[in-house]
């Protein structure tokens, strides 16, 4: 029987599904393979039954923990997709200012509306199987997963830098352009996404283990940013890690 | 450039299929491999094969099976990652895997001849020394050791290798096996309770013609051959065979580089005044 | 006729985001209809402040992955108003390219993988991939033309690299526009006269519904407008984009939360029809004939309609884009370095038409380049009052139908505005018991 | 040093004839820095490079490179084997002695790895001597100068060059263009050339040279340097992945959406990453960054001294320019020799 698979989202731009949406090159192969029985951004029927749940997005509310519970009972394997659901991607930097003057920075009168708490990704809240990180993530990494999952391979994200792609592919490194760049410190798979379009890494997918996250620091203000601004750097994806919280 | 090449790949195994699948303990299973021509893998005690799993990878076992035993090899394996997990899970017998090798130096278990052998093997660290064992055991070759000590430490009751074939060294005449488990979590366990050094001092054997084997995780070494050594035993009479990443086996990849050494050519068995040399070993 | 009927359709599906439908319907008469948005908040305002100029589309771009590429523009180029920097001529034609492509992939996707199975009576893309294997790779087709188009000026599709303040960090290469030219004449084009004929015979499937209500969008003389230009309505006239707020007045309605957004009449409608029904004349001529074909004129006040207007505008979009290539082709490509800014104090409007209608981050920067204050008008929200009033009008008119079949008519009626309210930059969650 | 000249005229006319046949690899601009690319024209090249962001072995062992073909439900492979004969065009002799490092790595124990030497095999060097530039160093390692390893050396001298043989293949070329033998004045401006060069080597160790380096790393294992680097180095292997003489690899299986036919290949990797030399037990035998960059220095200086004769390292200088953190083999060798 062909493994059915889920989506799922929670706060989040929806990039990521998008991504999958957008491999129309493989879409006709992949559906062949797995039966997608929920993906609200694509399709209307949902089902309780499914083997694979993919999900998207941070968790950002009260509301949002019984449903992640239910889809950890309900999965055979949870799989957060993107920056969002593995590290609380953009949104953690809410967490950065004070909740209460931040909704009432936006929301101004109508803020009590809002049930909203610090922002945190879903392994801390459910167990999760593996994670694809990634602010998109990136299609090939996901159909990698996807692949090993459908033949019976633990998937494996890289525990080594983005440098090492950046490597691999030959590009000119962006301190060599005056430029900065996180991918000494923030775990590969993208293929340097950011460095092969020459920009710097933003260290989307998150640290490595073990990062030099002082080091970092130097590197980024001998470049010429201030160390505030390098903080901020990391703050922009990663702030969920402990080097980057304190 | 280089004259006499091989026209093949160094890294083309060639298939054997599963005759065999036993489990051991929760994490290990016991397999038995044949080619399909019926020939042997002719290795010696202590080598190794890359075990290939197209679409999966590859993983470097032990031998674990004695080269007097003809037509077939075994392998104990311990799921931890990719390769193993599937040959655990999703292969059954009759399947097919591929087999490179035999890699690595082995035993030099001629040098053993006349000897008392004192193997000690901690965990897993019993299925490259079974080979050993069993080859020492076997009756075409009992003759050529004197008296054979083996010493075999686990985590715990539960966690027994080739558990059939260990009772069988515990009723043999000629041999004297020693067991411990590092803890102990069940009343039935009636044996010795501690880590494996604490086995050394119960065994009495002659330093001068004794030669001991050791494989087992890598904090193991240190303290045995500490103990070893307390016992006032040869350092060149000590062998251990080391663990190390490996990739292709073949003394390319790298990953299983100690200082000077690649284990995957020069081990992964070694004796003790050449891991002395090496600063990283154990 | 149905007396009584509830109709609660929570997470609205196949739209960007998370919105919910509920009507009451009590003695035959409508006690409630309501449009709410339930989507997370994310507070993109609130902590886009402190951040430096240079990592400020970066992060806003995560406001909608759908129209990162839109988000990405505008942020650039209210940073940009808000230094006085002036683009260059390269930059503003690849800028405009690419919003071309956001246009078209988006659209297709709207079009053909959203709306498109609400005609052909099916509840997914996926359900349809047997009966119509053609029709799905002739649009996986097109989206896949439009996304490779992304990712070669943008870098990617979603979030794009290469768009940064000051211009692009790596140019396309001649060869690659080139045969991005070709695939765009020899493959787009004729993929898309078919679309205009898939749609054609889809059209008697469209209800049959209008509601007068005020459309604005961008608008130039010279061309119909995507990256820049005045805002324009229907009702109003014309203003500069820095008079925005006093167009888009936000609002609290009494019986829900949701901030809406209106101007001259109780609300407004963005997107493909809004820039349709303003800056029709200006449609280049593929275009213009596919309006005609399909039966889309200006004024044209039926909502479900922007799914026509979207399958025009597709059209336009890969008409404009072979006109900017032509251009870059026509001046060579240039190694242009990417400017540092004249950092100073001060406030910046960008506003961009991205496909669900038009787009405005406004910043205030203090003097060392980082944010003191943020403001993002999205299109999703300025329709929402407008889908409310839609479903006002609509549910009497078939209130004679089966409850799923009414059901439907609305989950449609939402899908066709093509919402994307992941954006959730400033919605407002509705407590609701 | 008998040769041939070739002028500017005769070089284009030399990779015009080799390109009829060959795939041509060459030193080109890659935004501020050089890299060696298959060109399409002779002007393409820059003859004037300093030194290339990835060394040109990534033509003999590329960095990802296919070994096998399978097909799962049949279990079946198939080795692929590169053929295309290839020239690699200005090598500098740093590049030309590391790709002699390869050569011996990859046919060692009789070990033959097919892969690699069957490019190897169609593939002809053609050398350019260079002078030094900012982070070079090869005259502490021995390989200011290539003895042998090419097809071809093409040494400046004034508007020309003189085209030194390395093998009967460049001979017939040279021959085949019909270039002018040289003469004496030649060779005497070529060997100016190269004392120039020489002279021009600022870098190097202070105390040690390219045989007593080795006995060096040996007395400093437990230095306390190694334990300084560890606060800098950020273990991101750059330094590994652009080294000429680093050949270490992973392998990794990848199958195709059908989910039946695959691949399997070889990536390069680096010693200076985390999981280099963890196994399954968790067990890390390298887990500190000084650990790890231990390693690679001794790899380049002294492990490896007995089996190649010399140190692996050429001295391009190629880790230094790619480390963020400037972690520079010169200085370790001068603060562990001080
Ligand atoms: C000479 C030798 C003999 C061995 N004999 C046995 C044996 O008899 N039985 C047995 O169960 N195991 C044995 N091992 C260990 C076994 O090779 C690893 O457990 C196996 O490679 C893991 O492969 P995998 O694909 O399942 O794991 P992977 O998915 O590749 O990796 C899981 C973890 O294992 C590590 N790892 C990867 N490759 C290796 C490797 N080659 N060696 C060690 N760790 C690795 C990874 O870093 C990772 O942490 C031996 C290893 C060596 C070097
Ligand atoms: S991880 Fe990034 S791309 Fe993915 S949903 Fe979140 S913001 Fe969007
Ligand atoms: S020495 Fe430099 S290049 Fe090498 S791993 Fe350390 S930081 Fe990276
Ligand atoms: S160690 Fe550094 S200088 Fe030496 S060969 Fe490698 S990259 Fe070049």
């Amino acid at each position: 029987m062909k493994p059915r698979v889920a989506f799922f989202d929670f706060a989040s731009c929806e990039g990521c599904q998008l991504s999958v949406i957008n491999m129309e090159n493989e879409l006709l192969d992949i559906v062949s393979h797995i039966d997608i029985v929920n993906f609200r951004e694509a399709m209307t029927e949902a089902s309780d039954d499914y083997d694979i749940a993919f999900i998207e997005g941070s968790v950002t509310r009260e509301y949002d923990i019984p449903r992640l519970k239910k889809i950890r009972e309900n999965a055979k394997f949870v799989i957060p997709i993107g920056a969002c659901a593995c590290t609380g991607g953009v949104n953690f930097r809410k967490n950065f200012y004070e909740l209460n003057e931040i909704r009432y920075y936006v929301y101004r009168d109508s803020a009590k509306y809002f049930d909203t708490f610090a922002t945190r990704p879903v392994k801390a809240v459910i167990p999760v199987d593996f994670e694809i990180p990634g602010c998109p993530i990136n299609a090939k990494e996901f159909l990698s997963v996807v692949k090993s999952l459908l033949i019976g391979k633990k998937p494996e994200i890289p525990n080594y830098p983005v440098c090492v792609e950046c490597k691999l592919l030959g590009n000119v490194c962006m301190y060599d352009k005056g430029e900065v760049c996180l991918g000494a410190v923030t775990r590969a798979g993208c293929g340097a996404w950011c460095p092969s379009n020459s920009s710097g890494c933003e260290g989307c997918r998150g640290l490595v283990d073990e990062p030099n996250k002082n080091s970092e620091i130097e590197v980024l203000t001998k470049a010429g940013l201030t160390v505030e601004d390098a903080i901020q750097k990391f703050r922009i994806f990663a702030g969920y890690f402990e080097e980057v919280k304190k | 450039m280089v004259a006499n090449i091989q026209e093949k790949s160094l890294y083309l195994p060639r298939l054997a299929k599963m005759t065999k699948k036993e489990r051991f303990t929760e994490k290990e299973m016991f397999f038995e491999f044949r080619f399909d021509d019926g020939s042997n893998l002719n290795h010696r005690p202590g080598q190794f094969v890359e075990l290939s799993i197209y679409g999966i990878g590859e993983a470097p076992i032990s031998i674990s099976s004695s080269p007097t035993q003809q037509g077939y090899f075994e392998l104990c394996v311990r799921a931890v990652g990719r390769v193993t997990n599937y040959l655990h899970k999703n292969l059954d017998v009759g399947s097919y895997v591929g087999i490179r090798g035999p890699f690595g130096n082995g035993f030099p278990y001629e040098k053993f001849k006349g000897y008392d052998m004192l193997f000690i093997c901690g965990g897993l660290g019993v299925a490259p020394l079974r080979s050993l064992i069993n080859y020492t055991l076997d009756k075409t070759k009992r003759n050529e050791f004197g008296k054979v000590y083996i010493l075999y430490g686990c985590k715990n009751n539960q966690e027994w290798l080739y558990q059939k074939e260990v009772e069988s060294w515990l009723n043999r005449a000629d041999v004297e096996t020693y067991l411990t488990v590092d803890k102990c979590t069940d009343s039935n366990w009636k044996g010795n309770v501690g880590v494996i050094t604490t086995l050394i001092p119960k065994v009495n054997f002659d330093v001068n013609k004794t030669i001991a084997v050791i494989c087992g995780p890598p904090v193991m070494y240190k303290f045995v051959v500490l103990e070893l050594k307390n016992r006032n035993f040869k350092e060149e009479n000590i062998y251990m065979s080391l663990e190390r990443k490996m990739k292709c086996g073949v003394g390319k990849c790298g990953h299983c580089q100690i200082n000077n050494v690649y284990v995957c050519q020069s081990g992964p068995v070694f004796d003790l005044p050449t891991v002395r040399k090496l600063q990283e070993a154990i | 006729m149905n007396t009584n009927m509830n109709i609660n359709v929570h997470y609205v599906t196949r739209i960007e985001g998370h919105g919910n439908i509920v009507v009451d319907i009590k003695d035959g008469k409508v006690e409630r209809c309501l449009w709410e948005v339930i989507e997370a908040p994310r507070f993109f305002e609130g902590f886009i402040r402190g951040v430096y100029y240079k990592d400020v589309s970066e992060i806003v771009s995560r406001i909608c992955g759908i129209c990162s590429i839109g988000h990405t523009t505008a942020s650039i180029r209210a940073t940009e108003d808000a230094f006085g920097y002036v683009p260059t001529e390269q930059t503003v034609t690849l800028r405009k390219l690419l919003l071309d492509g956001e246009t078209l992939q988006s659209h297709i996707l709207h079009t053909y993988f959203l709306a498109a199975p609400d005609f052909l009576g099916a509840k997914s893309v996926f359900a349809i991939l047997p009966t119509h294997l053609d029709i799905a790779k002739m649009a996986l087709r097109l989206k896949r033309i439009a996304n490779d188009l992304c990712d070669l000026i943008g870098g990617r599709t979603i979030h794009p690299i290469r768009e940064v303040v000051g211009g692009f960090t790596k140019l396309p290469t001649e060869r690659e526009l080139r045969d991005l030219k070709k695939t765009l004449e020899t493959e787009a084009l004729p993929l898309l006269d078919k679309t205009v004929d898939v749609f054609a015979s889809l059209l008697p499937k469209i209800p049959n519904f209008s509601r007068e209500t005020e459309y604005i969008a961008l608008v130039r003389d010279d061309e119909y407008a995507f990256y820049d230009g005045d805002l324009g309505s229907t009702d109003a006239g014309r203003t500069d984009v820095h008079n925005y707020k006093s167009w888009t007045n936000e609002y609290v309605v009494p019986h829900s939360s949701a901030k809406w957004t209106k101007n001259k009449r109780e609300s407004l409608a963005v997107g493909a029809l809004a820039r349709f029904n303003l800056n029709a004349r200006l449609l280049l001529p593929k275009a213009k004939a596919a309006a005609e074909k399909l039966g889309l004129r200006p004024i044209n006040y039926n909502p479900f309609m922007n799914n026509i207007a979207q399958v025009v505008e597709s059209i336009h979009a890969v008409e404009d884009a072979l006109i900017q290539i032509d251009k870059l082709l026509t001046r060579g490509i240039k190694e242009e370095k990417v400017d540092s800014m004249p950092l100073k104090e001060g406030q910046g409007v960008g506003a961009v038409e991205v496909p669900r209608g038009i787009l405005i981050h406004d910043y205030t920067y203090d003097r060392t380049g980082h944010i003191v204050h943020a403001n993002c008008i999205i299109p999703t929200n300025q329709n929402c009052a407008n889908i409310e009033y839609d479903m006002k009008k609509l549910v009497p008119e078939i209130m004679d139908r089966p409850q799923d079949e009414i059901q439907l008519m609305l989950e449609m009626l939402v899908r066709s505005y093509d919402p994307c309210v992941s954006c959730s930059v400033h919605m407002v969650k509705v407590n609701f018991k | 040093m008998q040769g041939y000249i070739l002028t500017m005229d005769s070089l284009r006319n030399l990779v015009q004839e080799l390109m009829k046949t060959y795939k041509v690899v060459a030193p080109v601009k890659k935004e501020t820095r050089f890299d060696f690319c298959e060109i399409e024209k002779f002007d393409d090249i820059r003859l004037d490079y300093d030194t290339s962001i990835l060394p040109p072995k990534k033509y003999l062992s590329p960095p990802v490179e296919t070994l096998l073909r399978f097909k799962r439900s049949e279990n079946k492979a198939e080795p692929v084997f590169d053929t295309t004969p290839v020239v690699l065009f200005g090598l500098h002799p740093c590049d030309i002695k590391g790709i002699k490092h390869l050569d011996q790595a990859f046919s060692e124990n009789n070990n033959y790895d097919r892969h690699y030497l069957a490019k190897r095999e169609n593939a002809l060097i053609i050398g350019l001597e260079c002078l030094p530039y900012d982070y070079c160093f090869c005259s502490s390692v021995g390989s200011t100068f290539a003895k042998d390893g090419f097809d071809i050396m093409l040494i400046p001298i004034g508007d020309s060059y003189l085209a030194e043989v390395g093998s009967k293949k460049g001979e017939e070329l040279l021959k085949r263009i019909q270039a002018k033998p040289s003469q004496e004045l030649d060779i005497k401006k070529a060997e100016a050339f190269k004392s120039e060069k020489e002279k021009k080597i600022v870098r190097r160790f202070n105390k040690v040279n390219a045989s007593t380096v080795r006995d060096l790393m040996q007395r400093t294992w437990d230095h306390k340097h190694w334990k300084e680097l560890e606060e800098r180095c950020l273990a991101c292997g750059s330094c590994n992945l652009v080294c000429p003489t680093c050949f270490c690899f992973d392998v990794q299986d990848e199958v195709h959406i059908n989910l039946d036919d695959g691949e399997r290949r070889r990536i390069w990797d680096g010693c200076m990453l985390v999981d280099f030399a963890k196994v399954g037990s968790g067990e890390n035998f390298r887990e500190h960054r000084s650990q790890r960059l231990r390693h690679r220095i001794n790899r380049k200086f002294n492990y490896l001294y007995d089996r190649f004769n010399s140190p692996t390292c050429v001295g391009c200088g190629r880790c230094v320019r790619a480390c963020t953190v400037k972690i520079d083999p010169v200085e370790i060798v001068n603060e562990l020799s001080r």
